[in-house]
């Protein structure tokens, strides 16, 4: 093929495995290439070319531009113009981010503009528990189910961080 | 000609009018809150001053400030760009009153179109076609009898307002209340000034704008129209034109009715005639006039072949137009997308964050303008607006072409952006036949239309296959790199720091 | 429509018709040598196939070898760029024989205009103006009698040739026979053919060439004219579009002899007609015609709006015109110059190394048609372009400005390249003029008039300071970075390994 | 101003001095700036930001942007528009380039197409001594002065590399 070949390293001649939310691949270096199994599929990868967070592959004989960024245990992917952001974890972390299933977070950063409930308060799916400014617009936290408040880890006025729990309903 | 022009304003805009600048031989001076020290429009211009904190109020709201570095830079002029204090007629006041140049209209038109109510009234007495409607209510019970009077759906919107701000549609009489606090309290908020007017909802309108232009001497032409009807939270993301829905007559008539109104208020530099038109009957209204630069500005300059910035410092200086309306064409088709950090699955809440790779298209008839870089950061203080993507070509299906292999070509990462999603907008069979009205991405995305669907949200098996590959081609701190590039000495990513885990 | 196309080619044009297929759906397969594997037109294509060594015969000159490359890959047609075997009839009719398309023009076309002394013969029966001159000649004392007939200087050129290869200007009895052998040379070497021909050698003539298009259907139209004056080594650096010598009667007149110069060989697809052009007489006479696509045609596109890539696709595949030449139509200005890796303080020799920066200017108005980045390296096998910077303005004024500012914004280090001296080109009143003729560059050289002294040969002191600062500042492989910049986290400066001292 | 400060770092806390062909600057720290002196002129140099060979800084507070790459002694340094390609030369060793005067080198990589002298040959000012292609253009390298010619270092067909001597006049 004329391509530049790249070597898989020595130290990672042995199979490898990374779970992105409910997925799990598996690379298996093999010569020049990898073997790359999801959900009990193979297919053949070869690197072509890596710079700058560009990654040319050839899978299974196909030519496959990837840019891939990298933050913490976050992946920033695109290819073909669609990017998607997979987040690395292992088995046993696996559903951390359901642990909020019940409380409400901060959708980005903030303001607190103003509270309406307390702890013990019963709210109805839907009734707007507090309201945040950010970016000059108004971003009303509404109760996702009927239940009773839990906890309120804010006060008017408070700034708050992206994903910071705000109240837990229960 | 100005020897020197401030630009009291940030990000992509206040880059482009440096641009323009540096072409007309001005020098620039930039002006800068303290989260934008390392911003892009500050390492652009020419001189750089810091206002204050990030909070607008501290920086690039505050007057004062703003006088006082033109001041002390000797600029001669003024740039407002859009937003901030672009339509703040003390503003512009102020800035005469301290002999220096404001390059926009006169603090009269802007105060005259300012208020959303009174201009309704001044373009009913010139003869536009305006919304059914009413100004000037006060109490809650004014507003609930006009709206049974005008017919649900209706509209409640700041008078003072634009760009979606302190607006809400409202449905039912149920909803009139919040709708009306919500909606003062977003235009005290932002605009400073919490009177509303009420009109008629047109659910199923297109939002068709007139380019206006007007020098100094009393010559007013207009440079045609934009199509923005593909809006989210009454905010546009795409804009084109020629619009597929205009005749020639048709054209020419809501030309004629823009020229009118910036007459009625003694025009002068750049405007925006916005109209609501009724696919239905042909019939348009005006809405409101935006009394500066518009965001999607580079729509018009493509198709017309004139710079639009160019010729606001030109007037401002005092030149005359050397061409007249009939010299002025509109040639091939224009599209422009906002790519903003918002994420749809969200319902286009902002997204801040680092961005961690940010690469722009290039190619024969595309044109980026950007704020932004790879490794600045996104921040919560401002607009979530990254950059605007324009295309040129020859006919519309052409610029659909152009603008998708585009899109395909922006990549950022670090920030959930709109670019997917805008990537699904153009391959409706709706946007094809250019039928989207202004509630379309609203209703699309209610009836699961399967809009968002087409962002998989799981990801493809080769997305899958590069994150978990990236960990052994980049990850260094290791013996040595898997892959060496000999024609890549700067690879960042052989460097240990630099991945960020 | 095609469903996937090889490009026969290399750097910047290969690039830019893959951008055209991109936009039309249509996959790509690139060919290479083993000088470009690391091209930036093999990473653009969506295949890549080695052909050989670096040596054009083993490369993109071996029909070969590009036939079989297509006919494995399965594509459906061939696009040769321009150069290489573009204008190879031989290559088009083998292209025909193996099935495959060839998007150019046909080969008897190509044969036609091939044979620069036949072509002469064939557009004197056209009825198109020619330069005085001679056919056919074979001895010396052939060639000293027709010299002396038309008159001192003379121009001897391969009648294969093209693109200032094989050409030489005879002031005198006294330099002919080292021109002829020198140019038979060139001519067999870059033709596989020395015939050559000798005409009238115009002192003060302008370049102006007319764009034709034909499609299958037997539509031709021209899309107006480019002024291609100004040259060094008989090659064109910078180009613009309208020619600011044409009146619209002699655009007309020039635009009617060019499609009577295609219509005389059956043109289809694009073509390019050149003119010499006498200011004093206004008189114009048939140099030569292109059968291909030309390197500056963007200017073309800048000023009609058509992309001339998409419809020499279009056309190959068969595809009518819908516009006639009434619906054409000439708007704004636009200027091309060509970024070369050579340096005009050695007579524009070509420079050679590796690519240490190369940023592209951006902004509203300008285009940029690249083939390298970067980290590339420039070699000696090839042209040394580096790169087309176009710019479009409503005016020759504001396209100079803008011109100006980008080349400004061109910053390329690890060659020695021509942009200083393109900008004091532009810089000077015969430019803003546009009375340079096609010996202009030569003669001002000559008379010392300034031009390359306005490129300081003593740097100035801020280029003192920068480069001892960059030392300091930049170099790692110490304690650690003297500058800190956190909006910066992939800075190559701060590792040893990227700093090559 | 409010731009963000560069510190001259403690290791470089003397005076550096650097020569580039004819011209020697002296940069001296000093506080939070530096001064830079060239033929007996000071100007003050703040760096404000410095990243991926782009420096922008204030000198005699004039806002200055530059590029800067290096390779080996070079310097490419673009400022307003304006590239220079600087060397950095040790005092002994100025004038280096100068050892060749009497030489042709070639100007480019390339090919001998043909060599017109040999040793000891009389030529004359602008007599073509060899022809050498590259990038398929032809190259004469003529005689500078008229003399004798001390050597001849290539044959026909021999590749060779930019700058190396050709042919030796006396």
């Amino acid at each position: 093929m004329g391509e530049e070949q790249v070597r898989p390293r020595n130290d990672m001649d042995k199979n490898m495995k990374t779970t992105f939310g409910s997925q799990t691949i598996e690379l298996n270096p093999s010569g020049e290439q990898y073997v790359a199994s999801v959900e009990g599929k193979n297919v053949i990868v070869q690197v072509i070319r890596a710079a700058n967070g560009r990654m040319d592959l050839l899978v299974d004989g196909q030519r496959v531009t990837a840019y891939v960024s990298s933050d913490m245990a976050k992946r920033w992917v695109t290819v073909d113009g669609k990017t998607s952001m997979l987040t690395k974890t292992s088995g046993a972390k696996q559903g951390v981010r359901h642990d909020h299933a019940g409380g409400l977070i901060a959708p980005m950063p903030g303001q607190i503009r103003s509270v309406s409930v307390s702890v013990g308060d019963a709210v109805k799916k839907g009734q707007t528990l507090l309201r945040m400014e950010a970016m000059k617009m108004e971003i009303r936290i509404q109760a996702l189910k009927d239940g009773v408040v839990k906890s309120v880890s804010v006060a008017q006025g408070q700034t708050v961080e992206r994903e910071q729990i705000l109240v837990e309903v229960e | 000609m100005f020897k020197k022009i401030l630009i009291a304003n940030r990000g992509e805009i206040a880059i482009r009018i440096m641009r323009a600048c540096r072409e007309l031989g001005i020098q620039t001076v930039a002006v800068y809150s303290a989260a934008d020290a390392h911003a892009q429009h500050v390492q652009f211009a020419d001189e750089a001053i810091l206002l204050g904190d990030a909070a607008p109020k501290e920086s690039y709201l505050n007057v004062d400030k703003l006088i006082r570095a033109a001041l002390d830079s000797k600029a001669d002029a003024i740039h407002p760009g859009y937003g901030f204090l672009s339509e703040n007629a003390s503003f512009a006041a102020a800035v005469d009153s301290a002999h220096l140049t404001f390059i926009g209209p006169s603090a009269d038109s802007i105060r005259a179109m300012g208020d959303k109510a009174e201009s309704k009234i001044l373009m009913k007495k010139a003869g536009v076609p305006t919304v059914p409607g009413f100004e000037g209510l006060e109490t809650f019970d004014e507003f609930k009898n006009a709206a049974s009077e005008i017919g649900y759906p209706v509209l409640v919107k700041a008078a003072a307002g634009g760009g979606g701000k302190g607006m809400r549609v409202v449905n039912s009489e149920a909803e009139l209340k919040e709708a009306i606090e919500t909606a003062r309290r977003e235009a005290l908020n932002s605009f400073g000034d919490e009177h509303l007017l009420i009109e008629k909802y047109l659910a199923e309108a297109h939002h068709i704008e007139i380019q206006v232009f007007g020098d100094k001497h009393g010559n007013l032409v207009h440079l045609f129209e934009r199509e923005c009807s593909v809006q989210r939270r009454h905010q546009k993301i795409i804009e084109e034109s020629p619009s597929p829905l205009l005749t020639p007559e048709l054209r020419e008539q809501m030309g004629q009715a823009a020229i009118a109104a910036a007459r009625a208020v003694n025009y002068h530099n750049a405007g925006t005639v916005e109209f609501i038109f009724d696919p239905k009957t042909s019939q348009y209204y005006f809405l409101e006039m935006n009394t500066r630069l518009q965001v999607e500005h580079p729509v018009t300059e493509a198709v017309t072949g004139l710079d639009l910035v160019h010729w606001q410092i030109r007037i401002a200086a005092g030149e005359k137009f050397p061409f007249a309306q009939s010299d002025i064409h509109q040639h091939g088709h224009a599209i422009e997308c906002r790519v903003y950090a918002e994420d749809p699955f969200t319902g286009f809440l902002p997204s801040t964050g680092k961005l961690l790779q940010f690469i722009e298209p290039h190619g024969p008839g595309i044109r980026v303008d950007s704020g932004f870089a790879t490794g600045d950061d996104v921040t919560h203080f401002y607009d979530p607006l990254l950059a605007k993507l324009i295309v040129r070509a020859e006919n519309r299906t052409v610029a659909i072409q152009r603008m998708q292999t585009a899109l395909q070509d922006f990549i950022v990462h670090g920030v959930v952006t709109n670019i997917d999603f805008m990537r699904a907008v153009l391959e409706t069979d709706d946007f094809k036949q250019g039928i989207i009205s202004t509630r379309w991405v609203e209703k699309t995305l209610e009836s699961n239309s399967g809009l968002l669907d087409s962002q998989q949200q799981v990801p493809a098996l080769h997305s899958l296959i590069a994150a978990a590959l990236a960990d052994v081609v980049f990850i260094s701190g290791r013996a040595q790199p898997a892959v060496s590039n000999e024609t890549d000495p700067f690879n960042p990513w052989k460097q240990t720091g630099n991945y960020r885990n």
